[in-house]
């Protein structure tokens, strides 16, 4: 049998991985390092009745990805960092609304046009907490062209299965990288579809949520005759002023990714079992890391790897566990600080922290990670 | 017992509407229902989407598959909701500020593809919502409370616009126009493309004391005395079409459509 | 809501929904309406002709035609 | 465990890119592992541009070159920005055009440029001949893997050509170490 390896780009990846979970809709604009992924999609999808479309901005290919998901097909945009600041309104739409979707940022520099093809990790917090209010959100990080296969995969299954933007955080490295990867086979891949209604329209009330804090979800077209808003709603979906309706409904929203924290938190790490330093770290990052991470156990000191692939909500739980044996917490990442900021949220005073960080539009080497690790050791 | 049309068409149960009296959406959303009844759609087969404003309240009253959205991006959503399911039949209804400032290129891009989509701009002359300031179309001198010294912006022809845009029907009427209104939204709908109607609405509370207009009936009489239709106007002088407005049919041009080109593309891919 | 429905051979007022915007008043050609405390009243049901152009730009639809 | 870290560098146009793709791709046929990445922007399309490529039969952490095994350049303005960082037992591979200036590492100079150009009349090849020189120096892919590895992204009807220029590239390489 020929061997399955490919040499595949990370955005070509993310293009398999939305298609190999069901993807039907893509609305796009152009921006680099995230392109490829609209150029692949606007391909791919017609071969396999999707559609694709180059909206006329980003905010547009938000709207148009919130419409398309209410009529039942799997909906994603891909973008940069100024375009997903241009998307936020809507995503916090989606949040709201409740209207499963993904969104790719492929991160760069920044802020504004920033180094438009150069590396970065900027958009951390703006995947958190991008939008104005309170609001769920799901943010995973891939760190190989063959995980960005996989998480758009699970960005998709989380999105249908919690009714909640999903954000795909690249970042250039990432996205940009060619790698061999095997793509598994359809059969072996898990698909979650959004929970429909099992009842009439008579009975249906859009916004009423089931013990697992979900509500069932309709189509347009269907004859259930709903209506969505992105105003505080009641859980008929129609726009409410009652205190005690919009307090249910906030609180709803934050509590369906709390409560199933176990399930959408996923991470990894590597010889932390006996490590006085963990580096923490994200996407291409955590490459350099690896390597450091191996150079610097040659040498004989105890270094361990922890990357988180949710990276919102955070693996606070895991850290916290692990901040009560290990000394020191390096987080390296192409920004001036925003993972630290969770890491030292969590951690408090229970380990030391320090920062490897690098804003000038290149990579972080291993050997800036290793540096840092010796002052350290 | 509200009347047949209401009673099938309006969730009677979030009646009576929010807007102000005489506020001239409730006949032009009343006319898109009577549209609609006219054309015998399937019920379940149509989907109503507004974005953010006086106007865009309206679909909150409709039984149908509806969504109101953010400000200014109906046509996008409305874009994505049609290319993903193009069975159902789009109407977006819009108000001036939401689809020609802030949602304006939206408006222009949906025109120039011809995605099928049936656009009602409900036009007041102002942004009700947030309390009268000046919008897009606010005549040039007229008064809104962030144009305390009269506006000096000049207004949106939308229909010229939509036209220039590509929109391939496209038509004006006014609320005081109900009948002829209700027509041109039928051959919007019909019309297999995107289709703007400019529906010139009156805003009694903030446009018409803003600037003396005197009540929704006076504001309703001036569309009367005002409005000239343009199968008519064409064997007026230009004398006296001086201070008039056109309203009628002003384009009923088809071409290929949107979504039925894409799925030409389809087609052809899955043959292959 | 019933009981403040005003209900003729020829027309139906629901009073609960109409805001007295007078628009009914003033296009009706046969001066059937008129508004009294902020509400439509059918003031000459005789004269009416069901032209029903109350109903076409009533904004509150809260007056309409019977059996048409 | 065995390594190669390659850059390729030259001007925008010259397919650079594409020749580093080719190279991963044909180390994959071989079942080896491969990282390519490159030099985005306005840079790829003018100026210097590069494209990098790890080869090992090991796991690839850091996808970035970082001790340069071979280096090839293609025009004075890349060799002068991307020539620092190769390893002093590595090699690089120039156009005949460059000035190098004194260097103790290994330098084959060879006429790349002039052979697509006026050998085989056709500039668009000269990232061709390029990795064929590549590959038969430093034998990090062998030819037959590398001639599928271009026939898989040379567009129809230019399969011959390219074959041609991967041959004549593979024999200048070949006869530049004999």
């Amino acid at each position: 049998m020929k061997s399955k390896a490919r040499l595949m780009q990370g955005n070509e990846a993310c293009v398999e991985g939305a298609i190999a979970a069901g993807m039907k809709f893509f609305a796009g604009y152009p921006i680099t390092p995230s392109t490829e992924i609209a150029e692949i999609a606007a391909e791919k999808l017609p071969r396999v009745g999707g559609k694709f479309i180059q909206m006329e901005d980003e905010i547009a290919s938000m709207a148009a990805v919130i419409g398309a998901s209410l009529t039942g097909s799997k909906s994603m945009t891909a973008t940069s960092g100024p375009g997903f600041s241009l998307k936020q309104e809507n995503i916090g739409y989606a949040a709201l609304a409740e209207v499963p979707c993904v969104v790719v940022d492929v991160q760069r520099s920044g802020p504004s046009t920033g180094l438009p093809t150069s590396p970065a990790q900027g958009d951390i917090m703006q995947a958190r907490w991008g939008t104005h209010g309170d609001h769920p959100v799901i943010a995973l990080t891939p760190s190989s062209v063959r995980e960005t296969f996989d998480l758009t995969i699970r960005a998709f299954n989380l999105s249908e299965k919690y009714r909640v933007p999903v954000i795909l955080l690249m970042d250039e490295i990432i996205g940009h990288m060619r790698e061999r990867v095997e793509l598994p086979d359809a059969f072996e891949i898990e698909i979650v579809n959004r929970k429909k209604p099992t009842v009439g329209r008579d009975q249906y009330l859009p916004y009423k949520a089931d013990e697992d804090l979900i509500p069932p979800m309709a189509n347009y077209g269907e004859g259930y005759r709903f209506h969505v808003t992105g105003l505080a709603h009641d859980e008929t979906g129609f726009p409410t002023n009652s205190p005690a309706m919009a307090d249910k409904l906030y609180r709803r929203l934050m509590d369906k990714i709390e409560m199933h924290k176990d399930d959408i938190i996923q991470w990894e790490e590597e010889n932390t079992d006996d490590a006085d330093v963990v580096i923490v770290s994200i996407g291409g990052v955590s490459r350099a890391a690896d390597t450091a991470m191996k150079q610097l156990r040659e040498k004989g000191y105890k270094v361990g790897t922890f990357r988180p692939i949710t990276v919102w909500p955070f693996p606070e739980k895991r850290l916290l566990e692990l901040a009560s044996k290990v000394k020191t917490f390096v987080v390296a990442e192409m920004n001036l600080g925003q993972i630290a900021l969770e890491v030292e949220r969590i951690i408090k005073d229970k380990a030391e922290l320090k920062k490897v960080n690098k804003v000038n539009g290149e990579a972080i080497y291993p050997e800036e990670i290793i540096a840092r690790i010796e002052e350290v050791l | 017992m509200p009347s047949a049309l209401v009673n099938e068409y309006f969730r009677t149960n979030k009646l009576p509407q929010i807007w102000c009296p005489g506020c001239g959406h409730g006949i032009i959303t009343r006319a898109i229902t009577a549209a609609i009844d006219k054309l015998g759609l399937e019920r379940d087969k149509i989907c109503i989407v507004s974005g953010i404003g006086c106007s865009s309240r309206a679909p909150g009253y409709m039984d149908f598959d509806t969504l109101h959205t953010t400000h200014g991006r109906a046509i996008a959503f409305a874009t994505g909701v049609k290319m993903a399911n193009p069975d159902l039949k789009v109407i977006v209804i819009t108000g001036d500020g939401d689809a020609t400032a802030i949602g304006g290129n939206h408006l222009i891009h949906a025109c120039r593809r011809n995605i099928d989509i049936t656009t009602i701009v409900f036009n007041n002359n102002i942004y009700g919502m947030t309390g009268g300031q000046y919008s897009p179309t606010t005549p040039k001198f007229d008064k809104g409370t962030t144009a305390p010294y009269g506006n000096i912006d000049k207004a949106f022809d939308i229909p010229a616009l939509a036209a220039a845009a590509g929109a391939t029907y496209v038509g004006r009427s006014t609320a005081y126009h109900t009948q002829l209104l209700i027509s041109l939204i039928e051959n919007g709908i019909k019309n297999e493309g995107f289709s703007l109607i400019e529906a010139l609405s009156v805003c009694p509370t903030y446009y018409g004391r803003k600037n003396k207009k005197g009540s929704a009936v006076d504001m309703l009489e001036w569309q009367k005395d005002h409005a000239v239709n343009i199968s008519a106007a064409s064997k007026m002088t230009p004398e006296s079409l001086e201070g008039k407005f056109l309203i009628g049919e002003f384009k009923n041009s088809p071409e290929p459509e949107y979504t039925s080109e894409y799925q030409k593309i389809i087609d052809r891919l899955c043959k292959e | 809501m019933n009981n403040n429905e005003t209900v003729t051979d020829k027309l139906v007022v629901n009073e609960n929904w109409c805001k007295g915007c007078g628009i009914c008043v003033k296009f009706c050609p046969k001066n059937v309406l008129k508004v009294e405390n902020e509400k439509v009243k059918v003031i000459d049901i005789d004269k009416c002709i069901q032209c029903g152009l109350c109903e076409l730009r009533c904004p509150d639809f809260a007056i309409y035609v019977r059996g048409k | 465990m065995d390594r190669h870290e390659i850059r390729l560098s030259g001007s925008g146009g010259q397919g650079l890119i594409t020749g580093g793709i080719i190279l991963a791709e044909a180390a994959i046929l071989e079942g080896k592992n491969a990282v390519q990445t490159q030099s985005y922007g306005p840079e790829a399309r003018g100026g210097a541009s590069k494209a990098e490529v790890i080869i090992s039969t090991d796991k690839i952490d850091f996808p970035k070159v970082r001790d340069c095994d071979i280096f090839l350049s293609l025009t004075q303005k890349s060799f002068d920005q991307y020539s620092k960082g190769v390893k002093e037992n590595g090699i690089m591979i120039v156009d005949e055009s460059i000035e190098t200036g004194d260097s103790k590492i290994k330098v084959y100079k060879l006429p790349i440029i002039h052979t697509a150009h006026n050998v085989l009349g056709k500039p668009m090849v000269t990232n061709i001949v390029a990795i064929g020189v590549v590959a038969a120096i430093s034998k990090v892919v062998s030819k037959e893997v590398l001639e599928e590895a271009v026939l898989n992204h040379v567009p129809n009807g230019t399969e011959e050509l390219n074959k041609k220029a991967l041959e004549i590239g593979y024999s200048l390489g070949e006869n530049a170490v004999k």
